[in-house]
């Protein structure tokens, strides 16, 4: 049915449907509409879910945790300050190879407070061994929520996903919903780990230096399987509900000799800037990078890159334009904008390709105009 | 379970630490004249090496001496292991 | 008389010290839960004595779970075999420094939820898996490597703090006792919700007394009253038959305090602070046993 | 793209009357897109809420600069915001109030959503909910249909009183 949801609402209805046995979550700005939506739908017996309405988010992933490994499907949400208060056990889901799927509304990490849009506090957990997906729309927060269990539970990956979506731009901006009717698109989870007492075994065990890196190694492995995986399942969506998604959306990059490269809400409003370029005559496109985790290919050759960074990493740099740096050679210029929900309209977006620098780095609104 | 390792999942195994009575330094004699078969050796030991029919399993026994120290009747002394 | 099964859940054998009342307990926990066990050990002496990858002494599921998590994963698990209508136990097997310290919140959360499953407490009143640093739970004029000169505080009142989220049942054991913990576990796995036990691990390294003592330092701490074998089910309380004998005759303190090398040099201070702490449990239990408080 | 700004105060149903406008819209069969700006603001501090209408997907996230359309749900609002800021040539505006508002030029329309939810008896915890009734004034601006309007209506409340209310809003705007 279509209608009109936020970010939040879209995220919990997608719960819904996708129907995980354990929701285990602890409120947070702006995450807290979908865990009160969650709620809702358990009260009304509209989502048959055990909810745990647990006492901190070290506890959220702790109790997904204890529920995943029994074979069943979870799923938690969370934000900023509560990702990182849950740190440790986020690393604990991937190494498990728990396939718990988690909404983490992008947010600025304190002090001083701020509860606007913020890609640095998913960014701190790239390394865990999560999957991370960006979304740009209501419409794709809730397609790539249900895509990210059957992405998670598949067998050549169980890794634990991370949707994210932006802060206020998305968890509470109102935007045409179109729900689907999933039927066997997300098949039944089978955790081939799952804990038995037929079949006693201790988990987790004290592990020396000769095997502990075969664990790791089998991460990566799965973390390289799930490109395939993840092309078959957005293949198969837009095969079924007709809404088309890859790893990396491009826009208007044919013969496109600058590309602005950018995440979430601004890599959509990148796209009206380019719109703006092109009317003036310059051959603008651009890639708004979806999947962070596994880190796709961009095809950058011959062309002027503008990176938007919605983050940073001190002492470093963008983290995106640094990653692009090593993965594709690229010498971009380095936006850093939007920190914090720092207004960045697309006027802005086209102002950065236009009077771009490539090779250096450039603080919107700190520095000097461009 | 498939064969892809990817976690560390520990299967039961008698001896998974070891023949842990190699840590031995004092072992258990029992006097079978003076044991009466009351099995508190048995119920206090920690580490479950002694049987239903009072057998010291001296491959497992780590020689704490709680079951000489807890015999009522005095039964089990504890002696240098000859190494 | 409580029949004890002869199964042992435990393959010879842990790792775990010479003489470790961590493993006895464990020995007589396992045997009263039953093979529909499900394990959740945090970050603790029973996480290392298992073995090493790829094999466990462990003949049950055990998972192992960050310092902080145990309580938190066990309602997590409980609720998934609800989900998945199995009627498996999950039990928390943790030491005093997961739930006293780091993991006390996870464990009044879920507690406060009314979690199924129970919570089992081995509290050697250190942190002995790293070698004996103080933990909320060691007593006053205890040495440990990080109060070199004795602990200048009191134990932490972990029942007081677990009976204020009046848990259905909650008692206290030891395996100096084992007939007495075995039964408590079997009782506490038969009632729904969240369920608590205390258990006193003496520890012959830690507590520095000499391995073949580990059941008799048990029996000395009940014997003098620094230890009260007790239950409260719907919130009344029993005190066991062990810690009424200690409370009409006690044995004097110094008889356990002297057998331990922790407590060598002890200041009179704190072996007042020690006394008062037993007088004052001792007094407030009896009262909640008849009623009045 | 036409683009309209809401300013009203926290509790008074400007984010509602974004989302109930934007489901209209889309009821109408276009893309909309409805945002409200959080600040730390509570309980009756100025609030701001965009609302935008379009024939293709809507790819803007930044608040609106320039509104086409800008709607004030409390007059006192107008004391301490400058509600014209950034105003398109040829913009409107739609004040609730009694009377008719100057508003610097720009073409306003005034029309008594206060009145209309009292007479109605629409009134949660002491507040005249207007969300519902300005549904029925931006139709008859055009903004989106009468017909689609009443659906969001009845789509997001039960209560028959707040299409009444749409309604009453509908026949009393002098357009």
């Amino acid at each position: 049915m279509l209608t009109v949801a936020t970010g939040n609402k879209a995220v919990a209805a997608a719960v819904k449907d996708a129907c995980p046995s354990v929701v285990a979550a602890y409120p947070i700005t702006p995450q807290t509409e979908i865990v009160e939506q969650i709620a809702e739908y358990v009260t009304s017996g509209e989502l048959k879910s055990q909810y745990i309405p647990v006492e901190s988010e070290h506890s959220a992933m702790a109790a997904c945790i204890g529920a995943s490994i029994t074979g069943v499907r979870t799923f938690t949400a969370t934000s900023s300050h509560g990702l990182h208060y849950m740190h440790e056990m986020v690393n604990w889901a991937a190494g498990a190879r728990l396939p718990i799927v988690m909404a983490n509304v992008n947010r600025a990490l304190g002090p001083g407070w701020n509860i606007w849009a913020e890609h640095t506090d998913a960014f701190q957990e790239r390394d865990t061994g999560w999957l991370q997906v960006y979304v740009g729309s209501v419409q794709e927060a809730y397609d790539a929520t249900l895509m990210a269990f059957r992405i998670a539970e598949h067998e050549s990956v169980l890794l634990p996903v991370m949707v994210n979506l932006d802060g206020f731009l998305l968890s509470h901006s109102m935007h045409p919903l179109q729900s689907v009717e999933i039927r066997d698109f997300i098949p039944p989870i089978h955790l081939p780990h799952a804990i038995d007492t037929a079949n006693p075994a201790g988990y987790g065990t004290l592990t020396g230096p000769d095997q502990y890196f075969r664990f790791r190694w089998d991460i990566e492995r799965s973390m390289r399987d799930s490109v395939n995986v993840i092309r078959e399942t957005e293949e198969d969506f837009r095969h079924r509900f007709g809404r088309e998604y890859h790893p990396v959306e491009e826009y208007r990059c044919d013969d496109a000799d600058v590309v602005v490269v950018a995440m979430g809400t601004l890599g959509k409003e990148a796209e009206v800037a380019v719109d703006l370029l092109r009317k003036e005559g310059v051959k603008a496109g651009s890639m708004r990078i979806r999947w962070f985790r596994p880190f796709p290919r961009l095809d950058l050759s011959g062309r002027d890159v503008v990176v938007i960074d919605r983050d940073y990493s001190f002492g470093f740099g963008g983290v995106i334009a640094r990653s692009l740096a090593a993965t594709e050679g690229a010498k971009p210029f380095s936006v850093i904008a939007g920190l914090g929900g720092q207004e960045v309209t697309y006027d802005d977006i086209a102002g950065f390709v236009r009077d771009r620098r490539p090779g250096e780095e450039f603080w919107f609104g700190v520095m000097p105009d461009v | 379970m498939s064969t892809r390792m990817r976690l560390a999942i520990s299967r039961p195994t008698r001896g998974a630490c070891g023949k842990t009575g190699s840590w031995r330094v004092f072992r258990p004699i029992v006097d079978l004249e003076k044991c009466n078969s009351c099995g508190i050796c048995a119920m206090f030991c920690p580490d479950a090496a002694i049987s239903e029919d009072l057998e010291i399993d001296l491959d497992f026994c780590k020689g704490c001496g709680i079951c000489a120290h807890e015999c009522p009747k005095k039964a089990i002394r504890m002696e240098r292991e000859e190494k | 008389m409580t029949d004890i099964p002869r199964e042992e859940y435990i393959l010879k054998c842990t790792s775990a010290c010479a003489g470790c009342s961590d493993s006895l307990t464990l020995r007589y926990v396992l045997k009263a839960a039953g093979p529909e066990t499900v394990l959740v050990v945090p970050a603790c002496c029973t996480s290392v004595i298992q073995g090493i990858y790829p094999q466990t002494a462990m003949n049950i599921p055990v998972y192992n779970v960050a310092f902080a998590a145990a309580a938190a994963c066990a309602s997590g698990m409980s609720a998934a075999f609800e989900a998945a209508g199995k009627k498996t136990n999950v039990i928390v097997y943790a030491g005093d420094g997961g739930t006293v310290d780091i993991g006390i919140q996870a464990l009044s959360g879920a507690f406060e939820r009314g979690a199924n499953f129970l919570y089992i407490c081995y509290d050697n009143e250190a942190y002995g898996n790293t070698g004996m640093q103080r933990s909320g739970a060691t007593p006053a004029g205890a040495r440990t490597t990080t109060t070199p000169a004795g602990k200048g505080q009191s134990k932490k009142d972990l029942d007081a703090i677990v009976a204020a989220h009046n848990p259905p049942y909650m008692a206290t054991a030891c395996a100096s006792y084992p007939k007495d913990l075995f039964s408590k576990v079997q009782k506490a796995l038969s009632i729904r919700g969240p369920k608590f036990i205390h258990v006193l691990a003496p520890c012959p390294p830690g507590w520095r007394y000499s391995s073949e003592r580990s059941i008799e330092m048990g029996r000395l701490a009940v014997r003098s009253g620094m230890w009260i074998l007790y239950e409260r089910e719907y919130g009344k309380v029993t005190i066991n038959g062990p810690s009424k004998a200690a409370m009409i005759r006690p044995i004097p303190l110094e008889d356990y305090l002297d057998a331990q090398g922790r407590f060598k040099g002890i200041c009179p201070e704190a072996v007042a602070m020690l006394r008062s702490l037993a007088e004052r449990n001792a007094k407030r239990l009896k009262r909640e046993e008849e009623g009045i408080c | 793209m036409y683009e309209i700004r809401i300013h009203s105060r926290g509790g008074q149903g400007g984010v509602t009357a974004a989302r109930l406008l934007a489901l209209a819209a889309i009821r109408d069969g276009k893309y909309a897109t409805a945002c409200p700006f959080y600040g730390a603001e509570r309980r009756g501090a100025p609030v701001v809420s965009y609302v935008r209408i379009d024939d293709h997907p809507i790819r803007v996230y930044s608040q609106i600069r320039h509104p086409d359309l800008v709607l004030i749900l409390d007059t006192s609002v107008m004391d301490v915001v400058d509600v014209l800021n950034g105003m398109k040539p040829g913009g409107r505006v739609l004040v609730n109030a009694t009377d008719h508002r100057e508003m610097k030029g720009f073409p306003s329309f005034s029309v008594d959503l206060t009145g209309i939810a009292l007479r109605e008896n629409l009134v949660v915890a002491g507040n005249p909910i207007l969300n519902t009734a300005v549904l029925g004034a931006l139709a008859k601006m055009g903004i989106v249909t009468m017909e689609s309007a009443k659906m969001a209506i009845q789509e997001m409340f039960s209560d028959k009183r707040n299409v009444t209310a749409a309604e009453a809003a509908y026949a009393e705007l002098v357009a």
